[in-house]
């Protein structure tokens, strides 16, 4: 299976459904460390992701990511907005006018949204952001397609190391966004934007399966 | 030549608070805007409220944007960016700068008609600034 | 043990608004007052508002006072000499800090059940604090 | 002729009135480099100075200035209120209990304002204050006493050395205060603080002629 229109579009249809079902819990984890809205944002933006495609009827996967970002960008109101949103954009762009994206393409995408999200926020592993969540799974999606893996297998691989990610960010003392304030507090608690990550990922894994 | 001035908060209430304390100090030359809290008033950042703010800011001159923290910083940088991709945008300077000393250092400096790079590395030098 | 958070400004919407902002994030443990304006509602300070502001912030375990400019931070001081002449004041810091950001810093600090010297520490560290 | 309870009452008197005779200038070179309210400022503090010392009835010249300096920390409002304040408080205090304060003592008693002044403002002479009024007006008037003047000569020294000072901060550029954001727009025009100073200076000349 490639990365097409239809893949692109049921993947964020996908999320925002999940994050809708998760939007308590996501709520909560940034009640714990944050501000408490991490799951009314996410909601938010990704409606207003689903509302752009449509407008849009985007041609290519890439528009479809393109859109998704813009709307993300525009609705969102959290550092999830633009980070996500920024993260889609570059994706889409990576993708140029493929029609149908290779799992390979994918990777190199998944590479240009964790490159977007590191020079916009700064942060760097470890410092208990969305960043610990995402950078595992790209090399592991990459790793999957080296070792011959086709867009499915890469995609579980992602979504397993993106959990695997959000476990380890509960030891983390946060060192970017609202958390930092916290100091030593933020310990203890998984990150809320690396949870919202996991879930992103889970959905690309479910609709290329 | 006047810069623009536009303050960026996730409060609705401190954006607007701040520009009509340096407007106070600034005088009515200096075209102050708030950009505070999502498009539907809640704490948070809406990229489209900034962009307007820019654009009724400007009069030409350029625009120094003033950020509190978190999503406002991430939301004005990112808006910077979409700029570069349009043509005839406004010239958008972010200031690195304290929220409240930033914004009046900057709405002072500007109002005696210096431009935006006097205006951004004035906001910018109120970290240097002390107190007691 | 929760410290008080006193927040002085020469706008009584800016003292206000901030400590909203800061209430957000530090969440109830934290009692933080706003002492913004004259006595009757102008762009100035007022003594006997700090002082109240102060005396309802404190539950015994000292207040962290943070001014904006000028004026605040001049009644502030002279509100801190006046109290060491009275017998039981609470325990009151001023914190050199840029505003919002300080008061962010200081009242999630607090949240965490700091004390007052790590409370105050925290707010000046926020002018080593870098947005972009 | 000394410095007695009447004296100094008068004194304070005689200051709100010409402060309020003068508001509408004062507020005028507020406003041309600060932010336009000095003269409300000094009008309603000078007027709680007279409400506090009517109030206290205090029985030594000392006490008439520490009730005075009361009143404007309470009511004054801008930065003029605690400078002037704990001037006069600090000058009522270096009285001590003293009923008939000689020429000698009042010339330590305005040594004793400016030194809270520059301690509480943390300004120096040429940084555009009150201080450039006050500074050169303390010197004058001990100097008039060493050369063996009485209270009312060295009351006018120091009116005369007020308002010089006062004409010299026109070509300064601010340091200190609201005005110092202006940078060299502040240059040009005089110090409102320094202007408020030389009135009051006056208004002791005066009431001990
Ligand atoms: N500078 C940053 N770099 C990377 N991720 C960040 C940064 N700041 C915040 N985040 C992520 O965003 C999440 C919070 O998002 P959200 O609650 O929607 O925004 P806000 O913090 O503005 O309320 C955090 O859990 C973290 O994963
Ligand atoms: N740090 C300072 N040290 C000495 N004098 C000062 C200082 N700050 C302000 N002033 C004096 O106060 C005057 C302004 O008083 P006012 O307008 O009543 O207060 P504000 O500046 O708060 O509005 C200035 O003209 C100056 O003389
Ligand atoms: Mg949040
Ligand atoms: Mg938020
Ligand atoms: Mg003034
Ligand atoms: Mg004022």
């Amino acid at each position: 299976m490639a990365f097409d229109v239809q893949t692109a579009t049921a993947w964020i249809t996908a999320s925002e459904a999940v994050v809708k079902a998760n939007e308590a819990r996501l709520t909560g984890l940034d009640a714990a460390i944050g501000d408490g809205d991490h799951g009314a944002n996410m909601a938010r933006g990704l409606a207003a992701a689903l509302a752009n495609i449509a407008e849009k009827e985007p041609a290519t996967p890439g528009d479809v990511l393109v859109a998704a970002g813009r709307g993300i960008v525009a609705k969102t109101g959290g550092a999830s907005g633009p980070l996500y949103g920024t993260a889609f954009r570059r994706a889409g762009k990576a993708l140029g006018d493929a029609t149908e994206a290779t799992a390979e393409q994918v990777g190199d995408a998944l590479e240009a949204a964790l490159t977007a999200i590191k020079e916009l926020g700064g942060a760097a592993e470890g410092d208990k952001t969305m960043v610990d969540g995402l950078a595992p799974a790209v090399a592991a999606f990459r790793q999957a397609v080296a070792d011959g893996g086709d867009l499915a297998s890469a995609s579980v691989a992602a979504a397993d190391a993106a959990e695997a990610g959000l476990a380890a960010t509960v030891p983390l003392q946060a060192r970017k966004g609202r958390a930092s304030y916290l100091g030593a507090r933020s310990v203890g608690h998984e990150d809320p934007g690396a949870a919202s990550l996991a879930l992103i990922l889970r959905a690309l894994a479910e609709v290329t399966a | 030549m006047t810069v623009g001035i536009v303050l960026v908060s996730h409060s609705p209430a401190v954006a607007g608070s701040v520009a009509d304390l340096a407007a106070e100090l600034a005088g009515p030359s200096v075209a102050i805007r708030a950009a505070g809290g999502t498009d539907d008033g809640r704490f948070g950042t809406s990229i489209e409220l900034i962009s307007a703010a820019v654009r009724s800011a400007d009069s030409g001159d350029g625009v120094c944007v003033i950020m509190d923290m978190g999503s406002s910083v991430l939301t004005s940088k990112t808006l910077v960016e979409d700029l570069e991709d349009e043509a005839d945008a406004p010239v958008v300077r972010l200031a690195d700068a304290p929220f409240a000393e930033g914004a009046v250092a900057a709405a002072v400096l500007a109002s005696t008609g210096q431009d935006l790079d006097a205006v951004v590395a004035s906001a910018e030098h109120a970290w240097s600034m002390r107190k007691l």
